[in-house]
């Protein structure tokens, strides 16, 4: 696999780093190389926070990108912010819980998908990040939903949340579903 | 509401609580809850109401509050963390016709800056010091600071700070109080009504001291860092007034003016 | 080594430290390094005799890495770049001293208060001497977050085998970011070399002095010949680089750290379009790899240096290079990071 | 006509709910929507209740909020 | 006299005062009268009564005393200026089994070291902290230090130090008594035999503190500098005790041991 | 100018910034510059508004630089040594912020407390930055007392037209010695032109902000630019360099400060012995005389470099020279001053 | 035999007159003459008088006393 | 005139900064160029004092000098000190009342003179060092003794000490007079 790279972006509340996080954490477990870099420091604070996670066979050079494989917008600002920059081919989900319209990008995909609805159903409005990452499995075929939950669960148990596996992992279900 | 419409219904009533004239428009980047809000509010009203905007400079420390500037419509020196005070001094000495205040974090008054802190209140520097203790370092994410209490939870305090290893919570004004140096210095919260009243009444003490050059004068602010105390704004305010309050008595602790 | 894990830059930086046997660690809280002082408040505790001591400032936190050095332990400090500068005095008086420590930086944008994002500023302070006096730091400039891990556990053996302050210098994104990284096993303290230089008590033997006081101009003198003879040691032996595709390329770009990886991905793209980018990649900032640039500079036209600053280890390059090749230097400042396509478009430039 | 009136700056609004803890008279709520910064802002439930005594906006750390007060009769 | 005369002479009487075993024979390169040598030798007797020669790591300041090292028979570190007291912590965190002591001047602790120095008193560190006060910069000639007297004429304050520039007197050991970190604080003097007495008990209770792991032990000691106060040293020990002593009160300030 | 004084350099500074209006001293006693605060202890309370304050500390002093000077008065710090070391992150904010301020620096012997003996180890950290970030102060080296004085009172112009800090960065030898000094007239400073960005009160404008604060890598890249671009403007404009003898010598010897004008009295010495040193002397160690001492070299065999470091300013002249001469060094450390016939004898190695 | 005795290292003696003040007894004084590094070191004039007090010892900044005295009898 | 330097040497208290003060000082006044350079520091305290003035009718290299002119020695450690470095034809002045025996130093002229007795003829220890200076006038002609005590004159008045002028005065000329 050459260099997959996927933008998370959203509120500060929404689970964004946590999100890009397993993505790195899954693709490791499936042997490949990756980065994960946050956007850091007091920006954070009440604005908008994003991440980036890369994905590769091979040793990944910047874990920046400007024109990333995908994107995984959690708000309208999110999308402003980055959804042009996906690159051709690349894909973009959307939370169309917050994002009513949204602008075509030429070649790019553009999979909408009820973050925060799906989660109603669920009783958990925290797992809308895991909802977000089904529909990305589903959309980039990047990593599978059985990578996800696998990454999703180390890294829950890893810090103290293992009770949280279960719900999690019906939102990635759901959300891998919701991406048809 | 329209302007017109507001005009309509508040006709024949007064405006009894506006922004001040020395905020600009613009939005705090404070968190939900922050004291620091209320706090430069309060600061900004009594500039105000001193009539002092014109000639007033503030300092403004590295933490939370570098962002002073953006807010406040007087002239502002945004210094290295720690060094407020000292900068202050700077300035009045320079030109003492200019009303200074040093506006500090407890990280930057009471950790890195202890030194020009201390210094500046002994040598009776003719500034106005406000100390806005959080009990930690809210900007850099929530590490402790000599100001936070026993067995309170910090990102390096994880299990509580115990005073074996960091000792106890300094109280910068009780120390600073046994110098012959300052001229003034208290202890306010802003967590109620009543509290934000009598801080209001301190810090146009402390501005009047230096108006009439007497001296150093310091007003210490309890005050809620609701995000990295990892409570909602209003647990945060009982969590003033009925621990930190507790260590860090309120009141007069030095007054020679 | 274990097995692999998604870490931080600042926690492996962290935790390669405790395995290096690192038993002392004094740090101010300062971004983007804040995650390494909180890992060491939840980890040093948890080893034998492990010491974490958050400071009441930088220069308190570099003198007591003076005074926990002087004992002959493991020890660290760790800050950005304002912090940094507070140290200076300090660094100077630890070089002066010939006491092992490791100071980690993790640079962001200046001068002044500047942001906290990524930046490489500090390689003249780093390298030149930011404190008074001739004295030189090793430099270790990592470029992923498992180098960051292992410069760090080798820099503790380096500052032990030179008496020398060991500087690891990175920025705000190998701090921030996750890699996969795979540990070095811990080390145990109690098994390394004395140290019989080491204020320990007397216990019977003649007195030990830390000091880089010489009174008269002769003795201090004495002092600094045998720190340069040291360095020249150290330039001996202890250079370290890394060379990718130099036999030969249409260009040789050097860089250091989070360059050096973007300018792997630059290289990735100029293939693409059928650029040969050879890249130079110098570890040891001081002593910087002067001689082997020097030789590769021979068969070159253009040896490019790239930082995310206004230019200063192009200055190293340029001594190196001499006149054999052109030495344009292209840099991104307060905080920006260059992208492989930007470094690809200034390459095409000078090819 | 209400003794007080109470008005919301709602964009400055971040919805710490300090005011709503604040007021003696039970004035105000929070609206329940987000504003563009995505915080749940407050709202003038009870505006008939309001004394103008403007403790709300004592303790705003926003400055969100202004307080008009009846003039006393025959100032 | 030869030794063999000398042996004769004292033959039946016991050697009541000599050079104590931790100094070597190296002389003093203090000014004549100058009390640091006095206060050197309280320190190198109190060690040598508590058996902890062996263990024990000195820590010595920029300043006149920078040569401790020179006359000591134990182990010294050499610090900068000021950091005397986050040295010794640094010893006492690395090393807790070794006596750690800070010897400081007045412009290294209360100056320059301000920061370094409260912050160790208030974690309570476990080291033993001796601060020589003779009012000035003796090292670097006998300018103002921040406990310089009022109207005391140093080289930066040629007319007298004045509060209104420069502030009062800083009172370091009353200052830091008003922290909760510090197990003892104590000021002392050594113009004459008995307060040289005293001291010397000081001295071994402020180690004693340390040994039995008990906390931070401070002694301030008011000390002559005949060279920079340009008088004799018979004068400047009337000096103290007329003028600075009134200043700076004898005795125990702080005891929680 | 008035009549000739005898003075030792530390005054002669000191006075020569009364002369041109500074009226905010702030600094820590320190050898060998004690004399200055001495001496601004004594007069500046004599001129109107002129403030003395000796500071709790040297980042005390240089954070009430900061202050004062965000006022646009003209104010002043001095140290030596370690205690400029200690100043780096406040002269990283001053450059940061672009406040005139003057900072001298009698150097000493380093590293650490080293000795108080004559020394030039500071020239990296003063010319490279010895703070963090990309920034740069304009560097005088006086070589004599009187050119102390000249080059002080010229700081404060200097510093005022660029918005930049400038340091006067003389040795003990200089600060020491007596010599007879004309002193300039003293200029009134009510009459300088105003500040339009400084921190006076608003009185009815708009607010000034003094700042080196700036979220957001392109808001602080912009910033760094413009400090860049200042930094070219000041590089054309303010080179300053002394030459003698430099057509067609034996050898040229590059010197500053102290051994400039002991290569004088060797010149005199090696015109004895029939060998023609030339001597270039930069003023300015930052901006370096580059450009012409490029073009000196040109017809050079052998540039040689005589400095009391470990070799410094060497690195400047390589840069400059690059390949077209031989660039030897000969550095004596510690304190220790080379005479005249010491450095006669190295010049007779190279020719 | 005195009761005491006290023993002056001449080299070491800085003339600071400390101890000749110190001494209740008048037993020291300056010697007139100087040591190696110019210093008018101490000298004891009336060694009879001397009680093994040892204030002398005590005071003296330079440790440039040693002082004896007698033992108790019987000790 | 050629750069005529000459160290000035003693212990703490004998007027060593001052002497070579007055010679820079008188050379200025003659309009010659001049430096003056102390040792300097801790070292001074209580141990020996030096000084080097250079008189010049040429601008002045260096201020330190390897192999001066002449040395003025007050006591035996300074003529131990500096006396071999004495440059060939150059000038020794010492102070006999402290040293008693001193080698022969080659091609270079040795002055002995009574300091501190003739000092003490004075009634005035402290004109020691002027009694140094006067001898030095004769001995090396290097600044007449006229100008000598003009710039001792200038120096004394400035540092509010007119009133020792006299005394000075005196000593300068018995010292001059006793190097014949
Ligand atoms: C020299 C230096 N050290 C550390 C920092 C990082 N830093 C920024 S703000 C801060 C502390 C903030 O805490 P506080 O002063 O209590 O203010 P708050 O944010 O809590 O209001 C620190 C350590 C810095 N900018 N500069
Ligand atoms: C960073 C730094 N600043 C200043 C100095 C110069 N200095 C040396 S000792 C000293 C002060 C000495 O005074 P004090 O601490 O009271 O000791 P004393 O000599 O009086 O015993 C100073 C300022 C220095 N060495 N380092
Ligand atoms: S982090 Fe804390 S102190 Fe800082 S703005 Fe947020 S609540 Fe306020
Ligand atoms: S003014 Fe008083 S009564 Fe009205 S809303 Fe505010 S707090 Fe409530
Ligand atoms: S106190 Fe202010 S910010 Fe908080 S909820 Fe009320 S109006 Fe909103
Ligand atoms: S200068 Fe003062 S403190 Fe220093 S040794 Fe002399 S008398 Fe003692
Ligand atoms: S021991 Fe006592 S009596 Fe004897 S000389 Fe000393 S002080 Fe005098
Ligand atoms: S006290 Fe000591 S140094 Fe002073 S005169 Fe007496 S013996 Fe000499
Ligand atoms: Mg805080
Ligand atoms: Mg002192």
């Amino acid at each position: 696999m050459e260099e997959y790279s996927t933008i998370v972006s959203g509120f500060g509340g929404q689970g964004v780093i946590l999100t890009g996080k397993i993505i790195a954490r899954s693709g490791m477990e499936e042997g490949l190389e990756v980065t994960w870099l946050p956007s850091y420091g007091p920006e954070m604070r009440g604005g908008t926070a994003n991440c980036t996670a890369i994905i590769s066979s091979k040793l990944i050079g910047s874990p920046v990108v400007n024109n990333p494989s995908s994107l995984i917008a959690f708000n309208e600002p999110s999308l402003d912010k980055f959804g042009a920059s996906v690159r051709e081919g690349g894909v973009i989900v959307l939370n169309s819980s917050l994002i009513e319209d949204h602008p075509e990008y030429g070649p790019t995909r553009v999979v909408p998908v009820s973050f925060n609805e799906i989660a109603r159903q669920l009783e958990n409005q925290k797992v809308i990040n895991m909802v977000a990452l089904g529909a990305w499995s589903h959309a980039t075929e990047a990593l599978s939903l059985e990578a996800l939950q696998k990454g999703m669960k180390l890294t829950l148990e890893e810090s103290g949340k293992g009770k949280f596996v279960e719900v999690n992992e019906k939102a990635l279900e759901k959300g891998y579903a919701a991406a048809d | 509401m329209s302007k017109e419409a507001l005009a309509e219904d508040t006709a024949g009533m007064e405006k009894v609580f506006d922004r001040p004239k020395s905020l600009n428009n613009q939005q705090f980047s404070y968190c939900p809850g922050c004291h620091h809000g209320v706090i430069n509010r309060l600061i900004a009203e009594t500039i105000d109401e001193l009539g002092i905007q014109d000639n007033t400079v503030g300092t403004a420390p590295v933490g939370c509050s570098v962002f002073l500037y953006k807010w406040f419509d007087i002239d502002v020196i945004q210094p290295a963390h720690g060094r407020v005070s000292a900068v202050a001094t700077g300035v009045k000495r320079a030109r003492p016709d200019l009303n200074v205040f040093a506006y500090q974090g407890d990280g930057d008054f009471a950790s890195i800056g202890t030194n020009n802190s201390t210094h500046a209140a002994n040598r009776g520097d003719n500034i106005t010091v406000f100390f806005i203790n959080n009990t930690l370092y809210g900007m850099t994410g929530g590490e402790m600071s000599p100001t936070t209490l026993l067995n309170q939870k910090t990102t390096t305090t994880p299990k509580g700070r115990k005073a074996k290893d960091f000792g106890p919570p300094i109280k910068m004004s009780e120390m600073l109080s046994a110098l012959d140096g300052p001229t003034y210095i208290t202890r306010q919260a802003v967590y109620d009504v009543k509290r934000i009243d009598q801080t209001k009444k301190a810090i146009k003490k402390a501005f009047r001291i230096q108006t009439e050059g007497k001296g150093y004068a310091l007003v210490e602010i309890l005050s809620a860092c609701p995000i990295n105390w990892g409570m909602d704004p209003v647990k945060a305010n009982e969590r003033i007034k009925e621990e930190v309050e507790n260590v860090y008595p309120l009141g007069d602790i030095l007054d020679r003016s | 080594m274990g097995e692999k894990k998604l870490m931080r830059g600042n926690e492996a930086i962290a935790e390669a430290a405790i395995r290096a046997g690192c038993r002392n660690y004094f740090a101010y809280p300062i971004t983007p390094q804040a995650e390494l002082l909180q890992w060491m408040a939840n980890h040093m505790p948890e080893v034998e005799n492990g010491t974490f001591l958050q400071a009441e400032s930088e220069v308190g936190a570099i003198s007591m890495v003076y005074g926990a050095a002087s004992t002959g332990e493991r020890t660290m400090t760790s800050s950005s770049s304002p912090g940094i500068s507070l140290k200076q005095e300090g660094i100077s008086y630890l070089a002066g001293s010939e006491l092992p420590s490791v100071i980690v930086n993790i640079m962001r944008g200046g001068p002044g208060l500047g942001n906290i994002q990524p930046a490489q500023g500090d390689y003249f302070q780093s390298t030149k001497g930011g404190g008074h006096g001739d004295y030189q730091l090793i430099v270790l400039a990592p470029s992923t977050v498992p180098e960051a891990a292992e410069l760090t556990f080798e820099s503790f053996d380096l500052a032990d085998k030179y008496r020398i302050p060991v500087m690891v210098l990175a920025d705000g994104m190998i701090g921030q970011m996750m890699e996969p990284v795979e540990l070095p096993s811990p080390i145990d303290p109690s098994n390394l070399p004395d140290k019989p230089w080491a204020t320990t008590g007397t216990n019977g033997r003649d007195p030990n002095v830390i000091r880089s006081f010489a009174l008269g101009a002769e003795n201090l003198k004495s002092i600094n010949l045998d720190l340069q003879e040291k360095y020249e040691k150290i330039r001996k032996r202890e250079i370290r680089f890394e060379e990718i595709g130099v036999e030969d390329p249409d260009i040789l770009l050097v860089a250091f750290g989070t360059v050096a990886r973007i300018a792997r991905t630059a290289r990735r793209l100029g293939k693409k379009e059928g650029i040969d980018i050879g890249i130079f990649r110098p570890i040891t900032l001081w002593p910087f790899p002067d001689e082997r640039l020097a030789e590769l500079s021979e068969s070159l036209d253009t040896v490019l240096t790239v930082e995310m600053n206004a230019g200063q280890m192009v200055e190293d390059v340029r001594l190196s290079v001499k006149s054999r090749a052109q030495t344009p230097f292209y840099g991104e400042q307060g905080g920006v990071v260059p992208t492989p396509s930007e470094i690809l478009e200034e390459v095409k430039h000078h090819v | 006509m209400p003794r007080g009136k109470v008005s919301v700056h709602e964009e400055r609004c971040k919805g710490c709910g300090l005011c709503i803890e604040a007021c003696p008279q039970g004035v105000l709520s929070f609206s329940g929507d987000f504003n563009s910064s995505g915080y749940d802002y407050v709202t003038v439930d009870n505006p008939e209740d309001c004394v103008g005594c403007g403790f709300c906006g004592k303790v705003c750390p926003d400055v969100a909020l202004t307080v008009y007060k009846k003039q006393k009769e025959g100032v």
